[in-house]
């Protein structure tokens, strides 16, 4: 019994000092889909450099899968430790808003990034571009490569991935203004780039009227560009897709690849702990309103009806200009 | 050199139990000395310490007139001490040359193993003893147990043997197949090999062995050359008491059989089984391993469909589709393998004996009434005088008659009408043996319907009232009163052939 | 004789499966004309070296009994190592030892844990599995390896007489562990350890050593696999290999080797290998939708073995 | 002293307790926000799905002849899949949507169950080849017209649906109350005291000598594999309640951490031993596991490490003492 109350008070001394802390800084938590792949990385040196320069403490903690009730079990433990604000990129919009909207009512301040969800809970979506815009540019640099007309396919990753599908979707609205291109198939090849060499080998050898590739995201791009120089078919394929400049400027500079889209992840983690900050201080945004933020290169602009503050329109990385984002 | 092999003072225990006792045991070269004594009496602990599987943890060992040290089974092989189980152990998935050489391949010089050369060797040592060899490339698992058994004594001769151990060889065969073991130990023995020989089948021992030591509870009781003691004598030492191999029987026989098979055909295992069995009736079916005696119980108790012929049960005709319909009705079924048919052995004895009956112990939605099936295993331990801890304990860790009895009583718990045995005393010591004779004459006086299948003539002739024999499939002689003498039963079951398995006939 | 023996080859298991490649590749070659070009194949090989090279180490662990569910985490792990010391700009011939090392060191902790401690291998397996994930996301800190030098990728992308290197490498790997397995005295005392462990342990074999040899092996066979794979892909990154254990898994029990140990042979396990690997691309050749092609597998696998159970049937009555 | 310790390391059951007691005491003592109401209260919830896995597993496992189901996973996903694409896209009254999918659980299961009893092909290929199936299948039910050919979860559910998976009765989750504690509950009537789980441990220590006793092995099998059917349809309900949302997707990998719950509760591979407590101390073990080291600020990737430690390290101390005591 007196041992009993003795580890009771030990532990109720640690949660009073834990508390006592807490009060010191803002606690600013980022749940990425996943952890362990290059563009989160890079979100989260975005996160870091913010917490140095405004004097905020950052967690950094994700599934090691993107797995949506694993996210959800991470999210409801940051809401029991107390922290002050959450932004998230949820695996799934929709899933996320229970355990979003029990942090709400904990008073804690709920963000998304880089993909939106509970869109009627979270106070502020970061958004790196509009949907439509990163669809109909990737539609675009592909036609522009493949000089708009011949066969095309695309190679996605997980074939659940929300925003991927999304993409996909615009995409496929915008290909009605280049009617002589023609979409041949769509691919899953998970997140695992050798599988997207597999895959894209295969569509080689299925489809020998392609002409350009889609890889759609972060793997499957490297990976289809890799299956067209394996193949030799370099310079008859063009790929292009979402990806990091790191992993495609081998690419890139031989010519598989003449562009690819993206943003600048580092800017978007950095973008989201100023933001967090911002709210927590008290401060609002005003619609429309360009805010200059030290540390990014872009202006953010505040969209009051979504809530939503975007990055920047979507960038397009070639040969000019990649060798300045070797660093993601 | 006297003794090929000399075990001197050899002292062993098992946590508290001191299983052998200062055992002193001698082997001569060309010599089948029989080892007998009931199951506990420390044979085994004898043998596993010859054979290199357990370390005495005193006394000595000379081999060849040196002192040894066999650490391993390995070992005992390398220096020339092989060892034939009774139930064989074999590689059923490869070839029956494989079985023979694993672990001691001859080589080519690049270190290959030689097939060649090997199913030279092979050959040799099968055509020497007599043996066919078209079957030396056949996985194991294809060829008839006593096949098997003999597969591997030729195995402990390429290991150049010069000691065999039989571990009760002829339990699981064919009257049959013991002679063509016999006449191979035999052989062996003319050439110099020393030959250990146990078994429970005090004949046997009369037929081929030339000495017999005797234990009891760890101890040598007595050591003679086999034409100076009578099969009494064994039987007091090993037993302390002597059996009486009468069994009283009141003779109730029913007026309606019971059990009417009629034309009863499932082919190729056998053809037109008729009989009737009474209730009150011990009837015994005899016959070589394969002559379809089992195939027959197990069509009766529902585990196969005949192809024709009619079974009246009780008065009405039925055809059972699984053992649980022939359970229901009330038939129960002793399996001939214990190990592998009857036993449950991870679980406990109480689970073991009651499993039977559990429907007759359901309260409600499928709940088990506890209580009550505590009562039964209590009351058949009791009854069956089974040795264990407690209701508890694991059956694996009871001795062999021990299981058995635990099987018996699972089946006697059912209150059956009509109960089959098959070979209920298979490989248990003549004590457990005695009871469990007993208990079934019992049961019969008491009205109960038995169908006894066994290989043991003595044991039919003892226990039947009457006896049919089979012989490849079909009835071959029903015996009965002063007809029932081991001389027409033997006439009636044997063929010249062996029994053939998976295709491989010898 | 001859007859009974043909006889005895019909009845394989490895037959069943040769069956159906032939029929998928007679079925995939008249309805799609790009099937039997020489890219294809080819292609066909290069996706298959990886999954053959591991499948010959995990049929030798299943055959003892066993099973090894992280061969995929060690696969990746040897190509996390792998991976840093090429980029590191060491030797081919470093990398190439310190890749089956790594393996090898993981095979013999699985090994040692299952023969010496007596633990489960699936429990052993399943739990150096998250042990070796958990170290390569802690190695690699999220970043994946890439700009492999063009030295190394030989292995992955070369070839020779018009079919890879890689597969090369699997072929004499293949032939040398089907001798060892069926002329070697070791080889043989695998299925013996598998058939029947006390028989083995009676006629002298070393159970432990004989089980920690075959997982040393996988883990070093799944070592070089690893090795395969970056000179294939040229990218490292955290999940590489995650799902990979499964293919292998299918791939053996396809093939005919039995998970009750004691049977089995590589050539099987070779054929299952490119029994899945023929209806993946086969799949993507025809334009089936990407969904379905788990549920044509799983039916494929069904298949395969209930025309087994079936002859096995028919045979018996 | 010495008596305890060889108690605790023969009965598999009290060592996981003495486990579990250890890592609590741990936690509480070192961990803030740890031992408080709400986060053990709260915590119980994400031991639900896996744990209605594992049980199913323990069943299948426990039934012998290599029993293993490596569907469990495979057949999660697709009943959320025809639960969330019944209500959220038919429109079906969610009751009903629920007891279809419960019902094609079973259906699946049932399916698993017959191959394996009645064709002799062994549960793992069987099991294998339905786990791509089903997922398989998930797939093929997901994909949404509107989206074009594209597999999409499922999410416009009516309110009422969340109140399995989202709420709560005195501060305990109500699918840990109503539906996971009941069904342990049943399972241990089932396993310890019913005639069905008689047979079924008779079934998995000797199927032969069940056979011999007048137990319908394949009646038995069949049903095990239908119950594990049905605990895998569970979970797709609590789950797909509790996110809001059916996916495609949600289930990939849980078959591998069921069964390693499973044998980290002590059920035998080789079938008929294992039983429902240490199963369920097996779940709770995890469970504390993940919620502490979450809290406690440990990297996710360390938590995927401890899993297999804790997993390897347990059985392998269970074994190194029982060596010890045996010589």
């Amino acid at each position: 019994m007196k041992r009993f109350a003795v580890v009771l008070f030990v532990v109720l001394a640690v949660l009073l000092l834990s508390v006592v802390m807490a009060e010191a800084k803002y606690r600013i938590a980022f749940v990425p889909k996943l952890i362990g792949i290059p563009y989160f990385n890079a979100m989260e040196e975005g996160g870091k450099k913010a917490a140095q320069d405004l004097d905020v403490e950052f967690i950094y903690t994700g599934p090691v899968t993107a797995d949506v009730a694993k996210q959800i079990e991470i999210i409801d433990n940051l809401i029991t430790q107390g922290v002050d604000a959450i932004a998230v990129a949820p695996n799934d919009p929709a899933a996320i808003t229970p355990v979003l909207k029990k942090a709400k009512e904990k008073g804690i301040l709920v963000m998304t990034s880089d993909t939106d969800g509970a869109q009627d809970v979270r106070d502020l979506f970061v958004n790196q571009a509009l949907q439509n815009e990163i669809g109909y540019t990737v539609m675009d640099e592909l036609a522009k490569a493949m000089n708009y007309e011949g066969e095309f396919a695309i190679v996605s990753c997980g074939p659940t991935a929300w925003n991927l599908n999304i993409w996909i979707a615009y995409e496929l609205e915008r290909l009605a203004q280049y009617p002589k291109m023609k979409l041949v198939t769509i691919r899953y090849a998970e997140e695992d780039v050798q599988m997207a060499i597999n895959v894209m080998l295969d569509l080689i050898n299925a489809f020998p009227n392609l002409k350009g590739v889609i890889g759609q995201c972060s793997t499957s791009a490297p990976g289809v560009a890799e299956a067209i120089e394996q193949a030799g078919k370099s310079g008859q394929i063009v790929a292009t897709g979402l990806s990091v400049p790191s992993m495609m400027a081998k690419y890139v500079k031989s010519g598989t690849v003449k562009s690819f889209v993206l943003w600048n992840p580092i800017d978007l983690g950095y973008l989201t702990v100023w933001a967090a900050k911002y709210l927590l201080d008290g401060n609002q945004f005003e619609d429309g309103k360009e805010y200059e933020v030290p540390g990014i290169e872009t202006k953010p602009k505040y969209i009051a009806k979504d809530k939503m503050l975007v990055l920047g329109p979507p960038k397009v990385f070639d040969a000019s200009n990649i060798d300045q984002y070797m660093f993601f | 050199m006297e003794y090929i092999l000399e075990c001197r003072k050899i002292f062993k225990s098992f946590g508290g139990v001191q299983a052998l006792r200062g055992v002193d045991f001698t082997l001569r070269s060309g010599e089948v000395h029989a080892l007998v004594g009931e199951n506990g009496a420390g044979k085994s602990t004898l043998i596993k310490i010859i054979s290199g599987a357990l370390l005495p943890d005193r006394g000595d060992i000379f081999y060849m007139g040196q002192p040894v040290r066999i650490d391993s089974p390995r070992k005992a092989q390398e220096i020339g001490i092989s060892t034939v189980y009774q139930e064989p152990l074999v590689y059923s998935e490869l070839s029956v040359l494989e079985n023979i050489f694993l672990g001691r391949e001859i080589r080519t010089p690049w270190g290959n193993i030689d097939w060649k050369r090997e199913e030279e060797q092979a050959r040799s040592l099968f055509a020497s003893l007599g043996l066919p060899h078209h079957f030396l490339r056949e996985p194991m698992g294809e060829l008839s147990v006593g096949l098997q058994q003999l597969v591997l004594i030729a195995k402990a001769l390429v290991y150049e043997a010069k000691v065999i151990i039989f571990d009760e060889p002829t339990a699981i065969l064919t009257e049959h197949e013991t002679e063509r073991l016999f006449t191979i130990i035999r052989k062996l023995r003319d050439q110099g090999v020393g030959i250990i020989y146990i078994s429970h089948r005090l004949e046997e021992i009369f037929r081929i062995a030339d000495r017999v030591t005797v234990m009891r509870d760890g101890e040598v009781r007595g050591e003679f050359p086999i034409t100076a003691v009578d099969r009494a004598k064994i039987v007091e030492l090993m037993a302390g008491k002597l059996l009486v191999e009468e069994i009283a029987r009141r003779g109730v026989k029913g007026d309606h059989p019971l059990l009417s098979v009629q034309g009863l055909t499932r082919r190729p295992r056998f053809f037109d089984i008729s009989f009737d069995l009474f209730p009150g009736e011990i009837l015994g079916f005899f016959g070589l391993v394969g002559s379809g005696r089992t195939d027959v119980a197990q069509t009766i108790f529902g585990l196969f469909r005949p192809e024709s012929g009619k079974v009246f049960f009780d008065g009405r005709e039925v055809s059972f589709g699984s053992p649980e319909e022939a359970m229901q009705a009330g038939i129960a079924y002793l399996p001939e393998d214990r190990k592998v048919q009857g036993l449950f052995p991870i679980q406990s004895v109480a689970y073991n004996i009651s499993v039977t009956v559990l429907r007759e112990l359901v309260r409600r939605l499928g709940i088990v009434d506890v209580r009550k099936e505590r009562d039964i295993a209590e009351k058949h331990i009791r009854e069956l005088n089974i040795k264990t801890p407690n209701l508890k304990t694991r059956v694996y860790s009871l001795s062999g008659g021990n299981q058995q009895k635990v099987v018996l009583a699972k089946w006697l718990s059912v209150t059956p009408k009509l109960l089959i045995l098959d070979e209920p005393t298979r490989g248990i010591d003549v004590a457990s043996k005695s009871e469990i004779h007993n208990l079934i004459a019992h049961l019969a006086d008491q009205g109960l319907a038995v169908m006894m299948i066994s290989s043991e003539l003595p044991e039919i002739l003892k226990m039947s009232d009457r006896v049919v024999v089979m012989h490849e499939g079909r009835i071959t002689g029903v015996f009965e009163g002063p007809e029932k003498t081991a001389e027409n039963i033997i006439r009636a079951a044997t063929g010249e052939r062996m029994a053939v398995a998976g295709g491989v006939g010898v | 004789m001859t007859n009974t023996g043909f006889r005895k080859v019909l009845r394989r298991r490895e037959f069943t499966v040769l069956g159906l490649i032939v029929l998928l590749v007679v079925l995939f070659s008249l309805t799609t004309e790009r099937f039997m070009s020489v890219s294809n194949l080819s292609n066909l090989l290069l996706q298959l070296a990886g999954t053959a090279i591991s499948a010959i180490g995990m049929t030798m662990v299943i055959i003892t009994g066993g099973i090894d569910v992280s061969v995929g985490s060690t696969l990746g792990m040897a190509s996390v190592v792998a991976g840093k010391l090429l980029v590191g700009g060491y030797s081919p011939f470093l990398v190439l030892l310190s890749a089956l090392g790594t393996g090898l060191v993981i095979g013999l902790f699985n090994g040692t844990l299952i023969a010496f401690g007596n633990v489960p291998p699936i429990i052993v397996t399943l739990g150096m599995m998250s042990i070796l994930r958990s170290l390569m996301y802690q190695l690699l800190g999220g970043r994946w390896i890439s700009g492999i030098p063009p030295a190394i990728r030989v292995i992955g992308l070369g070839k020779w007489l018009g079919v890879p290197i890689s597969m090369w490498i699997t072929v004499v790997l293949i032939a040398f562990f089907t001798y060892f397995l069926s002329s070697r005295p070791l080889g043989r005392a695998i299925y013996a350890v598998g058939n029947n462990p006390e028989a083995a342990r009676v006629s002298g074999i070393d159970l432990r050593r004989t089980t920690l040899f075959v997982y040393a092996v996988l883990g070093a066979l799944a070592g070089f696999a690893g090795l395969v794979y970056v000179a294939r892909t040229g990218i490292v990154q955290t999940n590489t290999g995650s799902g990979f254990e499964l293919e292998v898994i299918a791939a053996v029990v396809l093939g005919g080797t039995s998970i009750l140990g004691g049977r089995g042979t590589i050539i099987g396990s070779l054929l299952g290998a490119f029994l899945v690997g023929i209806i993946k691309n086969g799949m993507v050749l025809l334009n089936v939708p990407a969904l379905s092609e788990g549920l044509v597998v799983g039916v494929l696998i069904i298949l395969s073995v209930m025309i087994d159970v079936i002859r096995a049937r028919g045979e018996r009555s | 002293m010495k008596r305890v310790l060889d108690y605790i390391v023969e009965n598999r059951v009290l060592f996981l307790l003495v486990l579990f007691v250890a890592l609590f005491v741990v936690f509480a003592v070192s961990v803030p926000g740890f031992f408080t109401f709400y986060n053990l209260t709260n915590m119980t919830q994400y031991g639900v799905e896996l744990g209605l896995l594992a049980l199913a597993e323990m069943l299948v496992i426990l039934s012998g002849g290599g029993g293993i189901d490596l569907s469990v996973g495979s057949m999660l996903t697709i009943v959320a899949m025809i639960i969330g694409v019944l209500i959220g896209r038919v429109g079906l009254n969610p009751s009903l949507s629920i007891l279809l999918g419960l019902f094609a659980g079973a259906g699946m299961g049932y399916l698993n169950g017959v191959l394996v009893s009645y064709t002799g092909i062994l549960p793992f290929i069987v099991t294998l080849a339905s786990l791509y199936i089903y997922k398989s299948l998930a797939l093929i039910i997901a994909v949404d017209p509107r989206f074009g050919p594209n597999p999409m979860p499922v999410s416009n559910f009516p309110e009422s649906f969340y109140f399995v998976g989202q709420y709560r009765i005195a501060g305990i989750p109500f699918q840990v109350l109503c539906i996971f504690i009941p069904v342990i509950l049943l399972l241990w009537l089932l396993l310890e005291k019913s005639i069905f789980g008689r047979y079924l441990y008779g079934v998995g220590s000797n199927e032969k000598a069940a056979l011999f006793s007048g137990i319908n092995v394949c009646r038995v099998r069949v049903t095990v594999y239908t119950l594990s059917g049905i605990l895998s349809a569970l979970s797709g309900w609590i789950i797909t309640s509790r996110i809001a949302s059916a996916r495609p997707d949600i289930g990939t990998g849980y078959e591998l951490q069921a069964i390693t719950i499973a044998v980290l509760g002590g059920v035998s591979i080789k079938g008929g031993e294992g039983s429902i407590g240490g199963v369920v101390l097996g779940i709770a073990i995890i469970t504390l596991l993940y919620n502490g080291m979450q809290l406690a600020g440990i990297h996710q990737i360390w938590q995927l490490g401890s899993l297999g430690v804790v997993l390897v390290g347990s059985v392998l101390l269970n074994q190194v003492l029982l060596a010890r005591r045996k010589i």
